[in-house]
């Protein structure tokens, strides 16, 4: 646990001190409270999935711009796929699948092609726009509710436990993906090797490992949770499919991973809070506290990031290989 | 050999040494291929489809006057993300400098009532062109001297510019007596004109493009960007000032963009309105890629969007296939100038490989 | 959904509008706004409508889908050059544009959904709404029905017929129970603010959780995604309800049936096909014709509604309608 | 022959406008140290490349230890107990000594990285080898001496009995390089096979039991130590005689041109790295900075060509304060700078040759007139340089990332010595450069000199500073501890002092 702290100061640091006003303001308002943080973190658990995408791909050595594309075509399968079969957790099924093929699209493309990876990750998102776009059909309904699970126990600490455990299947899940990410990347074997892929790629190879290998497999898995992302749009959030449904969601979500350093624990504390501001912009237009029109209210949350960002957080080093094709001559 | 044999073989040498130049028709020409295959399986004909296109965007005059007009802006924001490039920057933010600047050129040509025609048009064109650098100006700062990444805070920008033109629109700047969000017309004074199908603002922005590419690939100020974009260290070692060259690249990117919109206000749309430039900065991200981060390759990049988006309509209209297929082929045509498979398929080990574009997270 | 192939004109017969000139042939084209026919609002009300009027007169019928605003005019374009007798274009972002092309071809009959017509052109019709009214209508239901006297609002941009229906709704409310408080949200500036369904799910939850007990769903996409939110809230049907917008949204968003009392309406769909009929036997004047707005049948809450209520809400729409109530909104 | 480890057969190695190598076959056997020699782009790197697995072979056949292999992948090569030094390390920056010895061949405890018992081992094996170093410490942060020890530690940990190290000597002290030799010595005792590239001579006579020399890609001779002398594994590779030797006159010092006051520098740790530190250099003088790596060379180096900030003190050249100015001020004044790393500051891997050759002159009157740049007298520029330095390559529009190690270096030489600089910052300059080509260009120093600028020289060879210094300054953390005569600056006395000793 202490190492778990030293290991992670900065985001540790910023939970807890948002946790800290968080209750602060619990024991002034606990409803507004309560439901200000649970619209922050229902907006950030897309944002949280599609940045442990991005970090996954970068810590590897791929950039990945396509999460918006390949969080889209996951919406719309899960819901079609839901639709189709009758059955949303095969429609979870269906989501979570074609996140894996559009990762598995850019690993090919930006990996085993050494195609410009920005490049592909543009294709990707023009391919999936166009597609959902065009094989759209209006007027279906899931043919039942994602339910909500209450975690025992933890569902019942104020505050955090209805905010945080009492939810859908992803959102639940999502906090346990990002201490899952956050441990194999810096703790596993396979991320020490997959870090070393995405920092110095032929130190890599001259150690044996395999840089192509690691990095398809890599880029191609953490399309499944571009997947999870995308089902948890349609399913959970919004309850249907729209077209352009993730809404630039992809692109916030590479803004949070180097708001939060490359780094799945700085990218959760960076969501979080990006979606709490979120929310208490909304929250202040609702309680027309301050008279400033709504426009401005809305600006919070990216003026707030940029604050921090310049005042505070200062100049992040990315992977140093990320964005490089790995060309061996000969 | 013989000499039929060397002549083939300089033939298909033309070929083998234009890479750069027969890849892309032959990208695109794969992409219809493909986009042809949907098509027919909406069951229509896809050489009707592609007819009903080009005869709307390429052989009616109203068609390629619009064609012009779609291009124009994309050329210019295809080069600010270009010249982004150039400086290892990633300008996702075109969009939000496009914008700012119509908004910009507008109110110029509004409220600037005392002036000549041709002065008019320039003091409007440049009002936009300022305030679309100034806006990539503050990216340009914060990365310089705060460090602050230039994807985020671009995408931040946006979304403020965005924003604040929506208030402005529906309050100061409201047309009088109109539930609208959107400006009154500009005076006339102000108005870019057409020269028969051809809008002026068209040429205007191919000057600009041989300009930029003048300038990065012929002069000095073009070789300190691309040195600072394909290595810093070395950059600093010859004595260019990384922070004035991040903060000038920015510049020089959100003024392209800037123009673009201005372009737009002052010789298509008269006015502003935010749904008016809606996704022509995120177009010129794909443009930019198309052409490989070279100034000059944006002008066909540009006219093959124009074309597909100006023949879009009467495509639905002629065959009812929705205008979501131009993106697919848009897709497709992309990913095929940008993979080397089809380069090594047309010249097995002779292709060519191209260097990246893009610098990952720039530098 | 692929082109106009689920439509009165699939694709064999849109091959044949070539003699739409000729006196026996009825050619109806319709332009939408940015956006689609099946956006469950506008523009898929005015082309259903347009499309049953075609039918109906045994007519011709096609649209083109706008993807940027600057091609209303070429669209529109499409349809004069092959002498379509009537051209439907959709929204209020189209009626400058409606009008230039209106003048320019006065053979032709334009019906603008959604555009009010200052000054009047003869060959083309405004069709209007009062929204405020149809918001008003709702929020004098949601006045009478809140327990908690909270209510809310969830709304697309902030864009004139988004502020008639809410403002409307507000005042309504108050006329109702004047200890209603209000909450009025609007979606930030952004290119999808009537498409963002998460966004209107998350305000409609945080809104519920804060002791509203009747939320309307105004604003596309992101307005159905409140709808659809509420659905699924404890209490749903029983304690909590939300009312749709534009069209009855009990057909058009059935994820919302659970607790869809009702939806402010504007007649889009009957005014348009009314509209199209009159163009076909040459009736239609210029100007503006005001179509009805008021709220959609209560379906399923016919029983939980209460008949002293269902009375009294009856009664204002009809004094909205006669011009006895006002709605007292203005922008 | 199955007694060989390696036994190559015509292996051959084509690169676009290259072949690399032609035919080359050559043997190794248990227990021996072969010394690969070569000119620069000889094709020598490429040839250990191909046996490690990273480079595929165009023709030819790879035997290890009487089997035939095809490698397609160090993996594969690894597991035959081939391990290799790469004169660029191959090592993770941001890693710890440990991460990166075991990696990609990591124990595991339960679904974790054990990371206690990498430390734990590597500890214990670099006791073992008398190559100590801190198991947890970044690599970034160390010092290139220490950055070598641990590519070795990762071959030992390996349990490699083929080690190949390219040019592993050419970043160490005199001190690390012995007790480098001493290392593969130990090593061949117990039967492991060593292929060792160097270009310096002294270090094949004392260790290698057997030398092939390379030359364009083909093998043109095998010779053993006892059989020859510098002179003629010299002349073996460039096909000529060389001077070892640097000649030189009496240096004739004029005005003082570098002036450096209490000069305080910060390294990027933001630790103090040069520390009240004072110099001067002389027109018409050399004076050579003997010192350990890491002694603050390269922040002093980086504080005078305005290329890092300085905390206190001034520069002062040609009576001009440079001490706040921009590195291109101070490169208007006449300083010439050759980088120490030339892949990273010295070179635009991606440009032309000829780009390459005006880098930091792009803007200067000759290359550029009212902003246009001047390709004609670019073009001329380089060719110049390209003829004048030997600088190996196909023509001047080559890729400068394309052109091997030693050519890349003769590149920045040609372009800082040409113009007659004032002052001319040399930071190991002859490094990783074949003894023909070092020859060339000490003279070209020396000729530098004589045509009256002033020179100041950081070298980690010790040989090198004490052949061409008219003055040499040792550093020792951040301070200069003693300035001495050329004639005073004996080998001993400089090496004690380089180590923080006394004079007497
Ligand atoms: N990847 C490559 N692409 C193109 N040419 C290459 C490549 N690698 C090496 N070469 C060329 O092959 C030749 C041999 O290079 P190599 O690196 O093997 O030389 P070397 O003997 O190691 O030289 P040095 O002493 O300078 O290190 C050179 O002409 C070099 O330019
Ligand atoms: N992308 C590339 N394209 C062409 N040639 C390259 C490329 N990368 C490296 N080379 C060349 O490959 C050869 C081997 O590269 P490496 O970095 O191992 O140098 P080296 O020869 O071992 O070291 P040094 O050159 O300093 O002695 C060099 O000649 C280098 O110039
Ligand atoms: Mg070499
Ligand atoms: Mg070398």
């Amino acid at each position: 646990m202490l190492d778990f702290i030293k290991d992670n100061r900065k985001p540790v640091i910023t939970l807890g001190l948002v946790t800290v006003i968080a209750y602060v303001f619990y024991f002034l308002d606990e409803i507004k409270t309560t439901s200000v943080l649970v619209f922050g973190w229902g907006y950030a658990v897309p944002l949280v999935l599609a940045a442990m995408v991005g970090i996954i791909g970068e810590r590897t050595g791929v950039v990945n711009i396509g999460i918006e594309g390949q969080m889209l075509m996951s919406a719309f399968a899960s819901f079609f796929g839901s639709v189709i079969t009758g059955n949303i957790y095969i429609g979870m099924l269906i989501g979570i699948a074609a996140g894996l093929i559009m990762g598995g699209f850019l690993a090919v493309a930006a990996v085993k092609w050494e195609m410009d990876q920005i490049i592909a990750g543009v294709v990707i998102n023009i391919v999936a726009a166009g597609l959902t776009s065009f094989f759209y059909a209006p007027g279906k309904t899931l043919p039942q509710l994602v339910p909500v699970v209450s975690i025992p126990i933890l569902s019942d600490i104020p505050l955090i436990g209805p905010v945080f455990f009492r939810n859908g299947i992803f959102a639940l899940a999502t906090l346990f993906i990002v201490l899952a990410v956050n441990f194999a990347i810096f703790k596993t074997r396979w991320g020490l090797r997959s870090r070393s892929v995405g920092e110095y790629p032929s130190a890599a190879d001259a150690a044996g490992i395999n840089v192509t290998r690691v990095r398809m497999m890599n880029v191609t898995l953490a399309g499944a949770l571009a997947g999870c992302a995308g089902a948890f749009l349609a399913l959970e959030a919004a309850g249907t499919f729209a077209r352009g449904l993730t809404a630039g969601r992809g692109f916030l979500a590479l803004a949070i991973m180097i708001f939060g350093a490359w780094n799945p624990l700085g990218a959760l504390a960076a969501a979080l809070f990006f979606g709490i501001s979120t929310a208490i912009a909304s929250q202040l237009q609702a309680d027309e506290v301050i008279n400033i029109p709504q426009q401005f209210v809305n600006l919070l949350p990216f003026v707030m990031t940029l604050i921090v960002l310049s005042v505070a957080v200062g100049r992040v080093r990315p992977p140093a290989a990320a964005g490089q094709p790995y060309t061996k001559e000969g | 050999m013989t000499l039929t044999e060397t002549k083939m073989d300089n033939k298909i040498g033309f070929f083998v040494r234009n890479q750069s130049i027969v890849v892309p028709i032959a990208a695109i020409f794969v992409a219809f291929v493909l986009g042809g295959i949907l098509i027919f399986l909406q069951g229509v004909n896809p050489l009707v489809a592609y007819r009903a296109i080009f005869s709307e965007a390429w052989f009616d005059s109203d068609g390629l006057l619009r064609t012009f007009q779609k291009t124009t802006p994309l050329v210019l924001a295809g080069l600010a993300v270009t010249v982004g490039l150039r400086v290892g920057l990633f300008n996702i933010g075109a969009q939000g400098q496009l914008i700012s600047a119509a908004l910009a050129s507008a109110l110029a040509g509004i409220y600037i009532t005392n002036l000549p025609p041709i002065l008019h048009v320039i003091v409007a064109l440049f009002c936009g062109v300022i305030v679309g650098a100034l806006w990539a100006g503050i990216a340009g700062v914060l990365k310089a001297y705060r460090g602050v990444h230039e994807v985020i805070s671009t995408i931040m920008l946006n979304s403020i510019a965005i924003g604040i033109l929506d208030y402005l629109v529906s309050n100061p700047f409201q047309e009088p007596d109109q539930s609208l969000q959107r400006t009154k017309k500009i005076a006339e004074t102000a108005v870019l004109p057409n020269i028969g199908v051809i809008p002026f603002g068209f040429i205007l922005a191919i000057i600009i493009c041989l300009l930029v590419s003048w300038m990065l690939n012929k002069t000095t100020a073009g070789f300190r960007f691309n040195t600072v974009g394909k290595n810093k260290f070395a950059a600093t070692y010859a004595g260019i000032n990384m922070k004035l060259m991040v903060v000038t690249g920015m510049l020089l990117s959100g003024g392209l963009a800037g123009l673009g919109g201005a372009i737009e206000t002052l010789g298509i749309t008269y006015r502003f309105e935010p749904a008016f430039n809606a996704g022509l900065g995120f177009d010129g991200i794909t443009i930019a890629l198309l052409a490989r981060a070279n100034p000059l390759a944006t002008i066909p990049a540009a006219i093959l969007v124009g074309t597909l988006r100006a023949g879009g309509a009467s495509l639905q209209f002629e065959t009812g296939i929705e205008p979501e297929i131009v993106d697919v082929l848009l897709a497709i045509t992309l990913l095929l100038v940008s993979a080397p498979i089809l380069a090594k398929y047309l010249f097995k080990g002779k292709a060519q490989k191209s260097a990246n574009v893009t610098s990952g997270w720039g530098n | 959904s692929s082109g106009s192939s689920d439509t009165a004109a699939d694709t064999a017969a849109a091959l044949d509008d070539s003699n739409c000139a000729a006196a026996e042939s009825f050619c109806v084209g319709l332009v939408t706004d940015i956006g689609k026919v099946d956006d469950k609002s506008f523009n898929q009300s005015a082309h259903e409508g347009a499309m049953a009027a075609a039918a109906e007169v045994g007519g011709f019928y096609k649209y083109i889908e706008t993807t940027d605003t600057k091609d209303y005019a070429a669209n529109m374009g499409q349809f004069t050059d092959k002498s379509y007798d009537v051209i439907v274009t959709v929204g209020f972002l189209m009626a400058e544009a409606t009008v230039t092309a209106a003048k320019a071809n006065p053979n032709t009959k334009f019906i603008g959904v959604d555009q009010f017509q200052a000054e009047e052109v003869a060959n083309l019709t405004g069709l209007i709404f009062p929204e405020d009214q149809a918001g008003y209508g709702a929020g004098y239901l949601a006045g009478l029905m809140t327990k908690t006297n909270k209510i809310g609002s969830v709304l697309g941009l902030e864009i004139a017929p988004v502020q008639l229906f809410a403002k409307g709704f507000e005042a309504g409310a108050k006329a109702a129970n004047p200890k209603v408080a209000v909450t009025t949200v609007y979606h930030p500036p952004a290119d999808n603010g009537f498409g963002d369904p998460v966004w209107g799910a998350a305000e409609a939850k945080k809104q519920l959780a804060q002791g509203a007990d009747i939320i309307f769903g105004a604003g596309g996409g992101t307005g159905n995604g409140a709808l659809a939110e509420i659905a699924k809230a404890e209490g749903a049907g029983t304690a909590v309800f939300c009312i749709g917008v534009d069209t009855d949204q009990w057909f058009t968003v059935p994820e919302a049936q659970p607790c869809l009392i009702t939806s402010a309406v504007k007649g889009l769909t009957e005014g348009t096909t009314g509209l199209v009929k009159k163009a076909f036997d040459g009736s239609i004047a210029g100007g503006n014709f005001v179509g009805s707005a008021g709220i959609s049948d209560y379906h399923d809450f016919a029983s939980v509604v209460p008949m002293d209520v269902q009375d009294k809400v009856a009664g204002v729409v009809a004094g909205l309608k006669d011009g006895s109530i006002k709605t007292g909104v203005t922008l | 022959m199955t007694d060989y480890l390696i036994e190559a057969k015509n292996l051959s190695k084509k690169f676009p406008g290259v072949l690399a190598n032609d035919n080359v076959s050559l043997t190794l056997e248990k227990g021996e140290i072969l010394a690969l020699l070569g000119e620069n782009g000889a094709g020598k790197s490429t040839l250990v490349k191909m046996i490690y697995g990273l480079y595929g072979s165009d023709g030819g056949e790879l035997f290890i230890k009487g089997q035939k292999v095809e490698f397609h992948s160090p993996a594969e090569a690894i597991a035959k107990g081939i391990g290799m030094v790469h004169q660029h390390f191959q090592l993770v920056p941001v890693m710890t000594v440990a991460e990166n010895i075991v990696l990609g061949a990591e124990k595991t405890k339960g679904i974790k990285f054990d990371l206690v018992a990498a430390e734990k081992e590597v500890t214990e094996l670099s006791i073992k080898y008398g190559l100590e170093v801190d198991a947890k410490a970044r690599i970034e942060d160390l010092p290139v001496g220490m950055q070598q020890r641990v590519e070795i530690l990762k071959m030992l940990y390996r349990k490699a009995d083929i080690l190949i190290m390219d040019e592993p000597t050419a970043v160490l002290t005199p001190q690390e390089t012995d007790e480098l030799l001493k290392v593969m010595q130990g090593f061949a005792e117990k039967g492991v096979g060593v292929i060792f590239i160097t270009h310096k001579l002294r270090e094949v006579l004392a260790i290698a039991d057997r030398v092939v020399v390379l030359r364009n890609g083909k093998v043109v001779g095998t010779t053993r130590p006892k059989d020859t002398d510098q002179e003629g594994l010299a002349t073996m590779m460039v096909g000529r005689s060389v001077v070892l030797d640097v000649k030189k006159d009496l240096a004739n010092p004029k005005n003082n041109v570098l002036q450096v006051k209490n000069l305080n520098v910060r390294d990027d740790r933001r630790l103090p790295a040069v520390k009240d530190l004072t110099l001067e250099v002389r027109a018409g003088e050399i004076v050579g900075i003997a010192g350990v790596e890491g002694n603050g060379q390269r922040e002093l180096v980086q504080a005078i060509t305005g290329l890092r900030k300085i905390d206190s003190g001034t520069v002062v050249i040609n009576n001009e304060d440079v001490t706040k100015l921009s590195p291109h001020k101070i490169h208007e004044l006449g300083v010439a700078h050759v980088p120490e790393d030339r892949e990273k500051d010295g070179l635009v891997a991606a440009y032309s040759i000829a780009d390459n050759s005006v880098l930091n002159r792009f803007d200067e009157k000759e290359f550029s007139k009212a902003g246009v740049r001047q390709i004609g007298a670019i073009r001329a520029l380089a060719t110049k340089l390209v003829e004048k330095f030997d600088v190996r390559t196909p023509s001047i529009d080559t890729s400068a990332g394309s052109l091997s190690g030693g050519n890349k270096q003769k590149l920045v030489i040609a372009r800082e010595l040409i113009w007659g600089p004032k002052l001319l910052i040399a930071a190991q300059p002859t490094r990783g450069v074949d003894v023909g080509s070092i020859e060339f260009i000490h003279n070209q120093i020396v000729a530098a000199r004589d045509a009256g600028s002033a020179v100041l020289l950081v070298s980690a060879e010790l040989d090198e500073v004490l052949g061409l210094a008219d003055r040499v300054a040792v550093m020792y953390a951040g301070r200069i501890v003693a300035i001495l005569n050329q004639k005073d600056a004996e080998r001993n006395k400089v090496g004690r002092l380089m180590a923080g000793g006394d004079v007497n």
